[in-house]
């Protein structure tokens, strides 16, 4: 059986560690994670283009009376064929990675493991097999976020991460406590039938949003990824980013579909709002970073906002029995997904190269690496594009169909989605311009310009691994920008697992072009755009080479006249980032600048401050920790009590038991 | 059963309940220890009269261990201790004598109101007598945390433990009860044991528990 | 006699030949080597009788929830034993205790393992009530065993907090006999616990309440529930660390057993909602402030006490809902918290003796200082804080899951405490495990400590969490039958 | 789509023919802008084929690179140019339905031109100039206003339309579409951000090198010889595109539609581009520059009159 051998080269992944622990084995670690990966990859693929039946399978395992279940469907093979390919390529990226990693004991023995975690989770069927992939996911990533233990902040963000989803995981435990009552059943087929009245199927869902959306970074359960994923290795910052926050929306979406059946508009209204907010504020925060890795983590908020406005317009319209834009719309979502694991691995990979070549992930200290790691460079470069959706890269395709989805909105009869459309429209494209805005100081600031830092003008590479694995996802962001149309196969099963169609019912894509809604109402082909690019330029090209003098000298900057020699003297990350600091940011991050100049006839420095503040954490979380902890104090004061005092705890214990039975009816 | 008999073991009981207020309104250790020592006299008489009226003859064991131990072994060594020890002899309440005795009567009230609140069809006399026993065990509890005394506190231990073998004794045909009673008296000697140990060993020069206390939590960091 | 006859014996003789034996040895690492050959044989006598147990008589009855428990506790008497040949060793090297003392430790320690067995093979309420008694007695000398100013106090709260709450037990003890008694005549049968289960739910209800809330305030005294737990952290930290792993993973575990044989017998009875209801009340109070408490500990020991209370509290809310799910998450919790706390103890006082300290903040970066004992350090506490794969993460989602069945906001209530319960642990683990180490004196004489304890307690806790054995689970499921 | 090798043929050589048709317009319209302008301030007008003239007079000069510039900036401008190209030729013009139309729908064309910035805005920060970067991030927050601006101007015509494609947009404010309030707002939105997208008074002075107001004009200070002649090409491509889009989506009349012949179509847009141009140099003439952080606000109504005209659209 299919599943009893995926699960059994998930279950190898995860128990490989254990060879991590003698020295010699280590090497094997990465090329037996990349050949298990890639055996998955390969086998969803499979799995999908055939669209295979389900599968299912079940052990005495897990707690006695209800053992452990284990599935295969299309909603589980696409995300696995996510896991499988970003493993692969994190794999091959982590072949020349680990050997220059200071203690490796800290990462390999959790790396493999940690993607067979990922891999587990859509294969279970039961809730108890299904929380235990979940957990062993956070703490295993948990684990490898600690692998720099003694880098400033990492314990901070280790802690707060493990809170958080331990927070997530208690809500999906609540939500498929709620089934289980109603249904009587862990296993997820029980569930499917349970007949729950809509204050608990609501209550279900909110608590799937909160323990999902906790670990996919939804706002406002988003603040431990700007700070575990940066903190974590390279490639597992890639994994965390790039694919455990996909396990999430897989989470949600098993839930929300496929326990639910997503059959209230206003979940999706619920859904597509925190979406919204996600989407905006992610993309500000990341617009605001001056660190490389955090400001990819922030965008990963943005990112997945942008996938739940996708998820949460197709459960609205799944609702009000609008199939086609339902489909539509949950094919933009996954195929974002899908996206973002490319690109979003891409970027943390380059970032990982910047960090290992210059010691440094601090924005203001790097610059003009172009010359130094151009191969680094140029796939930064395409994975910076097409996470702006910028065609004729795969980030646009997603964003199109997520846009023509949105246009089928005025279609819904709600009243409500008539003032919620506009405004999802308004945050949708806002994130997008500002995601382009974002990335192009994210590659502006490291990449071009003059080295603000000794590090960074030595800085070098050499081609291994890490450069090829870069290399195929930048050639994969390519190949799916041009053709969509293949991806939809993949995702087909997956999506008609939840609205019970494809977008190929509707309307027939061909090789050039993407066709998402009825024949000949809209189309796009990213191949021929490409291909009149290309065209263009040759033209372009042609018509310098006959007009132009084509000669060229190389000569000492201008500037108006006013070079200054000073790297300094160069746009910051910061300054890039002033004027959306001030226009947009300042009333959400209560920004305010001040500049202190030294009085007319002193030659000193003029100081600028920058205050800004989290405004989330600062009300939402910091204040929770004073008040746990003013509460332990007081509590703590019994503890310095004579023996009596104990007694009589004890003696009043007794006597209210006694009055109680007195009462007692 | 006739009614005398029943009598007599109610009365027996009544006046431990009454040698446990006696204990309470002791200011003085001495005068708490004889009337420990009244109290277990009693409870040894009842014994042996429940030894006769059930006729169970092993009961006479439990007897004789209190009437030995506890009436008289136990409270000759708590007086040489505090003897040789030559301290204040005042037992420091924490609650006031006044209040310790009202609640005393609330806590027999509580008492009866529990056990009237389980009208066995067949044993409602039975039900006093339990009530009883009760009652000193919780007053023997109020002397453990109304008094701060190493002393005090024994004895109030010491008193609960007269409530409960007078509970089991009043039971039935209750098995064990001499090998529960041993058990006991080794917890009681354990504690007396640990009073000498902490005070002669130590010479502390009082029996307020405050002394016993100094490492009360854990140190800050 | 049938050979389950025999195991059963052998069971309850093998500590009594063990103490008076080791009681002539003076040398202490002959003894100590000993000590863990007898304590082996015990368990190897327990697992006998896993396999072939008796027929019940009027004072020993074996069945499924003794069986749970019996080569649980033999086994980590077994693998305590085997840790305190280090441990012990190392303390009378540092002088913190005389050779000559030794002998009296094995022989309480064996005193210990009878009772403990003695209370979890008795089928008569009054037995099981003298092998408590016993068992305090034998562990506040014990916990007192180091003589110093702070242990001999600890010992005295225990003692007394501990005696009053025995008393109470017995006088629920007595109450149980009296509502059993006009139903099964007097003398020994209204004291067998079989019997009197038979016949429960002709039992007056009224009393029964009564005698389990002193069952429950006297046992819950042992247990250490809130408000009555204030004994446990002093004992726990101020005893030897093999002493706090017995406490922690055996005795709390004893005194739960006997106070889930008294809500067995209400189990039957209309009484048996407000048992329930007291257990989940006292279970919910209990993990709350402890998971709060935990937050303000510095004292590594301390801190595992606390997680004891908590844990405790997880399985009176456990038992308290019942059901099939309730009380299988219970006994799982209660097996293997004891294999993770006990564990965890070792892990400590290894820590301790290498460190030199017990003082949270004195203890930092132990990954990269220690990193052996690191591993197992952290994830002995992982597990304790209910990550799987051990089973107390299994435990906890199947209660999570029974508590919100019962009622929405007992799981929330419950989700809460947990939740508290993590972060304190994990902000602790956090700070000892990584970051810079501080620098601590080397210790001055060689700790050689077994690992091997620790990691069989942690790999039977993780198989645990992901298989329950079928000779196990059918234990469970008579247990369960009976909790109700 | 027929399969006949002649029609394929005709397709593309319309294609092509419309590709170097606004190549070839696109500097006379923005001489035609220049005109206007110096003639309503009463100066003589240069010729109406000045930027062409410019743009070979820039071919034919040494072109100069700083030795801090990296490979991004010598391709930057061919980039830059061949996008905008594309973009522009993409728009309907003279006919409404271009064969090349289903390639790219409106968004699409937006996205290319994002592309287009993409670059320019990274060149700008390649030198390492002060300038530069005060370019390139002036730039960044205007288009990160504008675009949204644009999206929902295109929400609003499309969900009127029904569609984002722009023949089908097209055709369908040539028909139905008439006046609608919705409409009027889209469209003042859309002027607003065609402004600020091409660089002109108030948001941007296209002609203005003055250190503190310069956007545009900063990000390619250090661009010489025909790197500046393909970016000024293609700044003049984006203008016409700009007018041509207005054009084409709020006053469709006069285009050919699909089997129609388009001798009209010519006629009407070349009226169009002379009507647009004219109001540009107009509006430039009557209006001072606002401050650069005056921009937000002058976005931000753009972005509420547009938001105004798709809730009004919707519903």
């Amino acid at each position: 059986m299919h599943l009893f051998a995926i699960l059994f080269l998930v279950f190898l992944l995860a128990t490989i560690s254990v060879a991590a622990l003698v020295p010699k084995w280590q090497r094997a670690i990465a090329p037996f994670s990349l050949a298990t990966s890639a055996t998955v990859f390969f086998w969803m693929i499979a799995f999908l283009i055939k669209d295979a039946a389900p599968q299912e399978i079940s052990f005495p395992l897990g707690i006695p009376s209800i053992g452990m279940h284990f599935g295969l469907d299309g909603l589980s093979a696409f995300f696995l064929m996510i896991l499988g390919l970003s493993g692969t390529v994190v794999s091959i990226y982590a072949l020349s990675y680990f050997p220059h990693e200071k203690e490796p004991g800290r990462i390999l023995p959790f790396f493999p493991a940690f993607i067979g975690a990922m891999m587990l989770v859509p294969l279970a069927r039961d809730a108890f097999t299904f929380l235990l992939a979940w957990e062993a996911m956070s703490i295993l990533s948990w684990a490898l976020v600690m692998a720099h233990h003694k880098e400033h902040g990492t314990q901070h963000a280790g802690y707060v991460y493990l809170l958080m989803a331990s927070f997530g995981t208690f809500c999906l435990i609540g939500a498929f406590a709620l089934l289980t009552a109603a249904s009587g059943g862990l296993s997820f087929s029980a569930m499917q039938g349970a007949k729950l009245s809509f204050g608990t199927a609501s209550a279900v869902l909110v608590l799937a949003l909160a323990g999902a959306g906790s670990k996919a970074g939804i706002v406002p359960l988003h603040v431990w990824l700007p700070l575990a994923h940066p903190a974590a290795p390279s490639p597992v910052s890639a994994l965390m980013s790039g694919v455990m926050t996909k396990v999430a929306i897989y989470g949600f979406l098993r839930i929300a579909f496929g326990l639910l059946g997503a059959s209230i508009w206003q979940w999706g209204a619920l859904v597509l709002v925190i979406g919204a907010i996600t989407a905006v504020l992610g993309v500000l925060q990341a617009m605001l970073q001056n660190d490389l890795k955090k400001l990819l983590a922030y965008s990963t908020v943005e990112n997945v906002g942008l996938i739940f406005v996708g998820i949460g317009l197709s459960m609205t319209f799944h609702a009000s029995g609008m199939e086609m834009a339902a489909t539509l719309a949950m094919t933009a979502a996954l195929l974002h997904a899908f996206n973002h694991s490319l690109f979003k691995s891409l970027l943390f990979l380059g970032a990982g190269r910047v960090l290992a070549a210059t010691g440094t992930r601090d924005l203001d200290k790097l610059g003009g690496l172009m010359r130094g790691m151009p191969l680094t460079a140029w796939t930064f470069l395409i994975g910076a594009m097409a996470i702006s959706a910028l065609p004729p890269l795969n980030g646009f395709v997603s964003e199109w169909l997520l846009l023509q989805s949105l246009l089928m909105g005025p279609a819904l009869p709600q009243a409500l989605m008539k003032i919620l459309l506009p405004i999802t429209i308004v945050s949708v494209a806002l994130a997008a311009a500002l995601a382009a805005a974002t990335f192009i100081k994210a590659f502006g600031i490291t990449f071009l310009g003059r080295a603000r830092s000794p590090e960074a003008a030595a800085a070098k590479e050499f081609k291994s691994p890490e450069t090829t694995a870069m290399f195929l996802l930048a050639g994969l962001c390519i190949l799916i920008g041009i053709i969509p149309q293949a991806v939809l196969s993949l995702i087909s099963p997956a999506v008609s697992h939840m609205t019970g169609a494809t977008i190929q019912h509707f309307a027939v894509s061909n090789l050039l072009f993407l066709v998402p809604k009825a024949a000949g109402s809209v189309s796009y082909s990213g191949i021929i755009l490409l291909l009149l690019l290309g065209l263009g330029g040759v033209a372009a090209f042609a018509l310098l080479r006959i007009l132009a003098s084509n000669k060229t000298r190389i000569s000492p900057i201008w500037d108006c006249g006013t070079p200054d020699n000073d790297t300094l003297a160069q746009y910051t990350a910061g300054s890039f980032a002033q004027p959306i600091r001030r226009g947009i940011a300042a009333p959400l991050f209560d920004v305010r600048e001040m500049v202190d100049m030294p009085p007319p006839s002193d030659m000193g420095t003029a100081h600028f401050h920058l205050h800004m503040q989290d405004l989330i954490w600062n009300r939402m979380y910091a204040p929770i920790s004073p008040f746990i902890l003013g509460l332990a104090d007081r509590l703590n004061k019994m503890q310095h009590r004579p023996t009596r005092h104990y007694l009589m705890f004890m003696f009043t214990t007794l006597i209210i038991l006694l009055a109680g039975i007195v009462l007692w009816k | 059963m006739n009614g005398f008999e029943n009598d007599m073991a109610h009365t027996l009981s009544g006046v431990m309940l009454l040698m446990s207020f006696l204990l309470l309104y002791q200011r003085r250790i001495p005068g708490l220890i004889h009337a420990f020592a009244i109290q277990a006299a009693l409870l040894g008489i009842a014994v042996s009269w429940q030894a006769v009226m059930q006729g169970e003859p092993h009961l006479f064991i439990t007897a004789l261990i209190v009437l030995l131990f506890k009436a008289a072994f136990i409270p000759i060594a708590l007086l040489k201790l505090i003897q040789r020890l030559s301290v204040p002899q005042a037992v420091e309440p924490v609650m006031a004598i006044g209040r310790t005795m009202l609640f005393g009567i609330i806590l027999c009230g509580l008492s009866l109101a529990v056990m009237q609140s389980s009208p066995q069809a067949s044993a409602l006399i039975v039900n006093e007598k339990l009530a009883m026993a009760l009652a000193i065990v919780l007053l023997g509890f109020l002397i453990m945390i109304a008094r701060q005394n190493a002393v005090a506190q024994v004895i109030g231990f010491m008193s609960i433990e007269n409530g409960l073998v007078l509970a089991a004794v009043e039971a039935k045909g209750m098995p064990l009860i001499v090998e529960i009673s041993v058990a006991f008296s080794v917890l009681v000697a354990l504690a007396v044991f640990g009073l000498f140990m902490f005070h002669i060993k130590d010479r502390f020069d009082t029996l307020d528990t405050a002394s016993l206390e100094n490492v009360r939590g854990e140190e800050l960091p | 006699m049938n050979i389950g006859m025999i195991n059963l014996v052998l069971l309850l003789s093998l500590p009594i030949v063990a103490g008076l034996f080791l009681a002539a040895i003076h040398k202490p690492g002959i003894a100590l080597k000993l000590h863990a050959g007898f304590a082996f044989t015990e368990f190897l006598a327990a697992l006998g009788l896993a396999f072939s147990r008796p027929e019940p008589t009027r004072l020993f009855m074996v069945d499924g929830f003794t069986l749970c428990l019996v080569p649980l506790t033999a086994f980590i008497l077994f693998t305590t034993a085997w840790f305190s040949h280090g441990y012990l060793a190392h303390d009378i090297d540092t002088g913190k205790i005389q050779a000559r003392h030794l002998r009296l430790w094995h022989v309480l320690f064996q005193s210990m393992a009878l009772s403990m067995y003695a209370a979890l093979v008795s089928n008569n309420i009054g037995v099981m009530w003298v092998a408590v008694e016993m068992a305090t007695l034998a562990t506040v000398i014990l916990v007192g065993f180091y003589r110093t100013h702070a242990a001999l106090e600890a010992a005295w709260k225990y003692f007394l907090l501990g005696s009053v709450g025995i008393a109470l037990a017995l006088f629920g003890t007595i109450l149980l006999y009296f509502a059993a008694e006009p139903l099964l005549g007097q003398g020994m049968n209204a004291m067998t616990w079989s019997r009197i289960r038979e016949v429960s739910s002709q039992m007056d209800p009224r009393l029964l309440r009564l005698a389990f809330v002193f069952l429950l305030v006297g046992y819950g005294t042992k247990i250490g529930f809130f408000p009555l737990h204030a004994w446990l952290p002093d004992a726990h930290a101020e005893a030897p660390s093999p002493m706090s792993a017995a406490l922690s993973g055996l005795l709390l575990n004893i005194a739960f057993f006997a106070l889930l044989r008294g809500k067995m017998v209400l189990a039957g009875n209309v009484a048996a909602g407000m048992a329930s209801s007291l257990l989940i009340l006292f279970g919910l109070v209990s993990l709350i402030i402890a998971a709060l408490m935990l937050l303000r500990r510095h004292d590594l020991k301390r801190l595992l006490a606390w997680s004891s209370i908590e844990h405790m509290g997880i399985m009176g809310v456990a038992f308290g809902i019942g059901g099939p799910l309730g009380s299988f998450a219970g006994l799982l919790h209660m097996i293997v918290h004891s294999l993770v706390k006990s564990g965890l103890f070792f892990a400590a006082g290894q820590t301790i003796q290498t460190l030199g300290t017990q003082k949270i903040s004195k203890i930092r970066g132990l990954s990269a200082s220690h990193p052996r004992l690191a591993i197992l350090f952290g994830l002995a506490f992982l597990a304790a804080a209910g990550l799987p794969p051990f089973g107390l993460f299994t435990s906890e989602i199947t209660l999570l899951v029974a508590a919100t069945g019962k009622s929405a906001w007992l799981g929330l209530a419950l989700a809460a405490g947990l939740l508290i319960a993590f972060a304190a642990i994990i902000l602790k683990l956090s700070g000892m495990l990584f970051g810079e180490p501080v620098e601590n004196p080397p210790p001055t004489h060689p700790v050689a400590i077994s690992s091997v304890p620790l990691a069989l307690h942690l790999a039977i806790a993780a198989i645990l969490g992901l298989f329950v054995p079928g000779m196990l689970w059918g234990f469970m499921r008579d247990a369960i039958a009976m909790l109700g | 789509m027929e399969i006949s090798i002649l029609s394929i043929t005709l397709k593309t050589l319309l294609q092509v023919l419309q590709a170097f048709l606004v190549l070839a317009v696109a500097p006379l319209l923005t001489g035609w802008v220049r005109m206007v302008k110096a003639r309503m301030l009463g100066r003589t007008a240069p010729s109406l084929f000045q930027p062409w003239r410019d743009i070979f007079r820039l071919l034919r000069k040494e072109t100069i690179v700083a030795p801090s510039a990296s490979r991004l900036f010598t391709m930057a401008p061919t980039i830059i140019f061949v996008t905008t190209w594309i973009a522009a030729s993409l728009v309907p013009t003279v006919m409404v339905k271009l064969p090349l139309a289903p390639v790219a729908d409106i968004i699409a064309l937006i996205g290319l031109l994002g592309l287009s910035r993409f670059f320019l805005v990274l060149a700008g920060l390649d030198i390492g100039t002060s300038f530069g970067g005060l370019g390139a991030s002036r730039e960044a927050f205007i288009s990160s206003l504008a675009e949204p601006a644009m999206m929902l101007v295109i929400f609003a015509l499309a969900t009127l339309a029904g569609s984002t494609d722009l023949p089908t947009i097209a055709t369908y404010m040539a028909g139905s579409g008439g006046m609608r309030l919705s409409l009027l707002f889209a469209f003042i939105a859309f002027l607003m951000v065609a402004v600020a997208e091409n660089a002109r008074i108030p948001v941007d002075n296209p002609t203005t090198h003055l250190e503190l107001t310069m956007v545009h004009e900063a990000m390619i200070l250090e661009y010489s010889g025909h790197h500046l002649a393909l970016i000024e090409l293609a700044a003049a491509l984006k203008l016409l595109l700009y007018i041509g889009l207005a054009a084409c989506l709020f006053l469709p009349w006069g285009m050919a539609l699909p089997g129609q012949a388009f001798p009209y179509g010519f006629a009407a847009w070349g009226a169009k581009l002379l009507l647009g141009g004219a109001a540009l140099a107009a509006l430039e003439t009557g209006r001072a520059k606002m401050r650069v952080f005056r921009v937000p606000e002058f976005l931000g109504g753009a972005l509420l009159l547009a938001f105004i005209g798709l809730l009004l659209a919707g519903v």
